[in-house]
């Protein structure tokens, strides 16, 4: 499978742009500036980002807690993300949503989610829209190890793949929920193995390899759009920062944190990109710029907008 | 106008409504070649096929939130679960999710799904297939709480249901499932959400209720003409939005209120209407206190004197309305 | 695994008794003078009967709509359940359970549940109690093939699984729930396969052979006190009889049904007994005409009990 | 006495008690290490290890219903879960099984367990971690619902649910669990469930709260004495069982009522009190109608001026007063 330069480059350009927001949320958060709570994907931005761009347009995502990748991911204004994390009504949910209720309906993206485990049957039930329209689109389903100890995984998955639904269940295995570990929360190592229970395929792939996710993605799809049913991707990967906001992260130790550092996926993909002449430092230097312009525009923006009137308090409870 | 069953006008209005938007779908557990727990999607694989009439594993949870997706993203939707009391698994689903996905999003998304949910005691069945637990969906904003209690407004009411943008609870009593009335035929005939009704005008006491109790509340206005006493009879028929201006009307005109319901007493609907009436300015014509009259705060029990006695009786309610009238 | 002749002959008179008691329950539904609903086990006798008994004095049990043959098989006495379902004071729930809540918790039976897939979690629950406790017991709790779509098997299959818990997760796989077959529920063939979602052994068995579903239960029982954690055995079998009252059963052919009924497990478990020296026709006959009569007491003692008291009515809410 | 915050002292709590009885544990997400959500377990494995402090992997419904069947085995399992608003996944648990199981099999077994939920807005953390669902739990008959507003009460009303031989359900409200208060030391002290507290005395209007409102009940208590307006602030600490008797004294004493919470209006708990009230002898005494100030009706927000909109503020409770008193 060849892969276009532009679509390389935009993988990078979302990845990176994940990287600086997801940092900047940070400070503010370590500042004490920004209300709320939030969930950083630093460390996980090739699983979150490429898998995103293997879709077409009309395809559809939910997402999760940590779903700011998949937001950028998937294309969504950052100066309507950043927005909604301040609470304004310039963002993407009208400031009503913040860090956990980012959606982009027009875009495909249905939506990160606050409860663990709260995507797999809207994903499921989108799916089946797609399958009883005939749209050829298909549905990517964000999750974590942790949530696929949740039943509604396993009400979804069975269920998507007795009607052979299109969609593919793409779990960001960081190894840990919160602070617990994998292996304290199932008895198997690879969360794909539960594939077995609903007769569908699975994959296990470097989630810190752009490329692998990208190209893995692009193939399940495929499968799905060929109404063959779903597909669990399990993508290996690792969160550099706390669960939220104030975690010290005593339940892991600094030796594994730093192993995982070697293997950035922002820095694999930029090796990569450079080793195979797709783009050379100078190009790369100035998707990395922009993208950190975007996020100071987008702070600049954020802190510019208006609160929602107080009048927006009992809008939009119904249609 | 034409006599059927409850079960039969819910059946209708769910194919009228199938027939004009393709957009509809049911899912839920053996309701196709089955029929449903009660019957009454019977007969209607054959005319919309599995697609459309689609039976679904044991998995409410998966039923319900997928429902949500379904409605997101351009279907409506319409949920049935064997009883009432299985929307415990799908309560993420329905309460989290589909009831909080158009605000917490801004606005920018509808939600157009209906569950149809067969609840009350009555059957035998037990603590655990007998519940009434409308004040929960009551409680939960971005959610409308329907429940008739006769087939045309079954028939009504489940058609605007059907058609409106929002997650609606709808609440089948079984127990009526198999009673009668005259229904109407017009395809395009609804009943609006929201607004009760007066099934029978009176003077002296406004009754207060929804559901199977309604038939109990009527015969027991009907006893009671012939005392001279005239009881108003309001069904509410939506619990939410809540119709609080037919109430306070009616409670200016006669000055006493009783709420009848089938649900346990404690955290039920009745203290919502109670609450409606003694924060408004129908307060000042209150001749008496303010009474419910419901069920006994008790997991329902399978002993069929007990099961009745569990609910109230005609006997109960004219007791209640006794009392206000000694005051 | 040698059986002692009691224990056969025990198996054998508490299958022949849930035979004629589920019988005769189905009489008075047909006549309509049994109030509530019930769910009969006719076809399915050995594996519920079988498995209970396999269990030791202070072991538990839960179970499911589809209880009778576990209440049986756990020794209840059958005039108490016949009492619970005619909804008298003197039966094992004073008339307030009915048919779908069985239990004696002297005897370790948690009881039937009327929700599908409820007893997953107090079976793990239960389990975790002789674990902390270390009693050395188990419990084995039954479930349907329908039940495994739920949501609670998958949470509580792992949370057993991850915690070593000592309980045998018991499939009566009896091809449909309700008018459901598994190829409409499930996309693979057998329940068990789900035993690799949690890391856990599991057995297929021929749930209508007695001796099979014996010795299987002995050895997971085995395996589950050794403290290696849960284990799934899936039996396979097959209801005669309705869902519950009142179903025609129009999802299901008559060829299907007497296939089965060629396959009868008491007939087989007779054949067993008499092939092998181990009753004679008499003995056999014996045990039937005291099952039988057992039967008739029962309903004699039933109808002769009292109703519950109106003041039972708010009793026992609360401890 | 001991100064302390409302999170110390509900460690405290289960720490007195754990030691007392090896029957205790607790169950939850991320409880042992990290401490819970919310830091309340923390440091709690250090004394009483992992297998009595059990990190659970997410999935609520295996949570609470293994708690109710080690309940029923011979254990006192507390379950903590990370929001309240996550109960939705163990409601079959909790509401068809841990609350059903005694009455269901005839009163042969106890299931003494406790589920602590942290409850309400203020975190920012918008629609599905803020809610206050107290109303529903005090609709299921077999459950008991404890919702403490100080340290002390918190502390005390934890050792009689811990002890208690039914389902509790502990609702911790996150805003308090930094407030601080004078705690008594006596591992004996309890308070039992079921009884109201009168936090001040008043002879005006009964104002009826419990949870975070209390703090904000006070402060406008204390402001309107200096205008020589008395307010009695009753503080239900139990919704369930309701301590009815202290609500109705002081309604006689006052003839005006004002329930304040911060759950959601439409089909909340206040709904139960104003009925408690409006049905008892105490409507004979009422001078003006009974008003509820509570949570506006809608998911919460996340906006911070919003998110503070939605639930009732000083001046909103101010407010009611005064319309109370210009009756
Ligand atoms: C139903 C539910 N239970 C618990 C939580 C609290 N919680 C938030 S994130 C999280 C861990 C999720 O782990 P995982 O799925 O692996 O995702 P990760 O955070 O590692 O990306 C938990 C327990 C929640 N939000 N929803
Ligand atoms: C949570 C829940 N959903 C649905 C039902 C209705 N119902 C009762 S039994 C049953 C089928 C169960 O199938 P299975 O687990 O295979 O058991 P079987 O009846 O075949 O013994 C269903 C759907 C229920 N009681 N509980
Ligand atoms: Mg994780
Ligand atoms: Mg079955």
């Amino acid at each position: 499978m060849d892969i276009s330069k532009d679509i390389l480059l935009e993988i990078y350009d979302r990845m990176v742009t994940t990287r600086f927001f997801s940092e900047r949320i940070n400070e503010f958060f370590i500042k004490g500036i920004m209300h709320g709570t939030t969930h950083l994907s630093v460390g996980e931005e090739a699983s979150g980002v490429a898998s995103c761009m293997a879709l077409d347009k009309g395809d559809y995502t939910t997402s999760t807690h940590r779903g700011h990748s998949h937001a950028i991911g998937r294309g969504m204004e950052v100066i309507k993300i950043m927005a909604e994390l301040f609470g304004k009504v310039t963002g993407c949910s009208k400031g009503k949503g913040g860090s956990m209720h980012l959606a982009d309906f027009d875009k495909g993206h249905l939506g990160s989610n606050g409860v663990v485990g709260g995507g797999f049957a809207i994903a499921t039930g989108a799916a089946l829209t797609q399958k009883m329209k005939d749209t050829g689109k298909i549905v990517l389903c964000f999750f974590g190890d942790g949530a696929s100890n949740e039943g509604s995984f396993h009400e979804s998955l069975n269920m998507a793949s007795v009607w052979k639904l299109p969609v593919i269940f793409f779990c960001e295995n960081n190894l840990y929920g919160v602070s617990t570990p994998v292996s304290k929360s199932m008895n198997i190592k690879d969360v794909a193995v539960r594939a077995k229970s609903y007769g569908i395929p699975s994959y296990i792939i470097d989630g810190n390899d752009a490329v692998e996710v990208y190209k893995t993605t692009r193939e399940a799809a495929k499968y799905c759009r060929s109404g063959q049913g779903p597909v669990i991707i399990e993508a290996k990967t690792y969160r550099y920062l706390g669960h939220s906001k104030s975690d010290e992260c005593e339940y892991r130790c600094a030796e594994e944190v730093n192993r995982w550092k070697k293997k950035d996926p922002i820095i694999i993909f930029k090796n990569y990109l450079i080793e195979n002449n797709i783009a050379n430092q100078i190009e790369i230097k100035r998707i990395e710029d922009k993208a950190l312009k975007e996020i100071d525009l987008a702070v600049e923006f954020a802190k510019n907008s208006p609160n929602p009137p107080l009048n927006a308090l009992t809008e939009d409870v119904y249609a | 106008m034409k006599e059927m069953t409850y079960s039969e006008a819910i059946r209708l209005a769910m194919t009228e409504e199938m027939r004009k938007d393709e957009n509809i779908f049911i899912i839920g557990e053996d309701i196709g070649i089955y029929g449903g727990t009660f019957g009454v999607t019977k007969g209607m694989i054959d005319e919309f096929g599995e697609e459309r009439i689609k039976d679904a594993p044991i998995s409410e949870a998966a039923i319900v939130g997928a429902a949500a997706g379904a409605a997101v993203t351009g279907m409506r939707p319409i949920v049935e679960l064997p009883f009432l009391d299985f929307i415990t698994i799908g309560m993420d689903a329905l309460v989290n999710q589909a009831a909080k996905m158009r605000y917490m999003f801004g606005g920018n998304e509808k939600v157009p799904m209906v569950v149809r949910l067969p609840g009350g005691s009555g059957t035998g069945a037990a603590a655990q297939h007998s519940q009434n637990l409308e004040a929960w969906f009551c409680h939960v904003p971005g959610l409308k709480v329907v429940a008739p209690s006769t087939p045309n407004d079954a028939k009504g009411l489940l058609k605007s249901s059907i058609r409106d943008d929002n997650p609606v609870v709808f609440i089948e009593s079984k127990l009526l499932y198999n009673t009668t009335g005259m229904v109407e035929e017009d395809p395009e005939f609804t009943i609006p959400l929201g607004k009760a009704d007066i099934k029978l005008e009176g003077s002296d006491i406004s009754l207060i209720t929804y559901g199977r109790m309604l038939k109990k509340a009527l015969i027991v206005a009907k006893e009671l003409a012939k005392e001279n006493i005239y009881i108003e009879v309001i069904d509410l028929r939506t619990l939410a939005p809540l119709d609080k201006d037919t109430i306070i009307q009616s409670v200016k005109k006669t000055g006493r209120a009783i709420i009848v319901h089938e649900a346990v007493k404690t955290g039920g609907f009745g203290g919502e209407i109670v609450a409606t009436i003694a924060e408004s300015d129908a307060f000042d014509f209150l001749k008496a206190p303010i009474i419910r009259i419901a069920g006994v705060d008790i997991p329902i029990p399978h002993n069929k004197e007990l099961e009745k006695a569990a609910v109230p009786s005609e006997k109960d309610i004219k007791a209640g309305i006794y009392r206000l009238l000694n005051k």
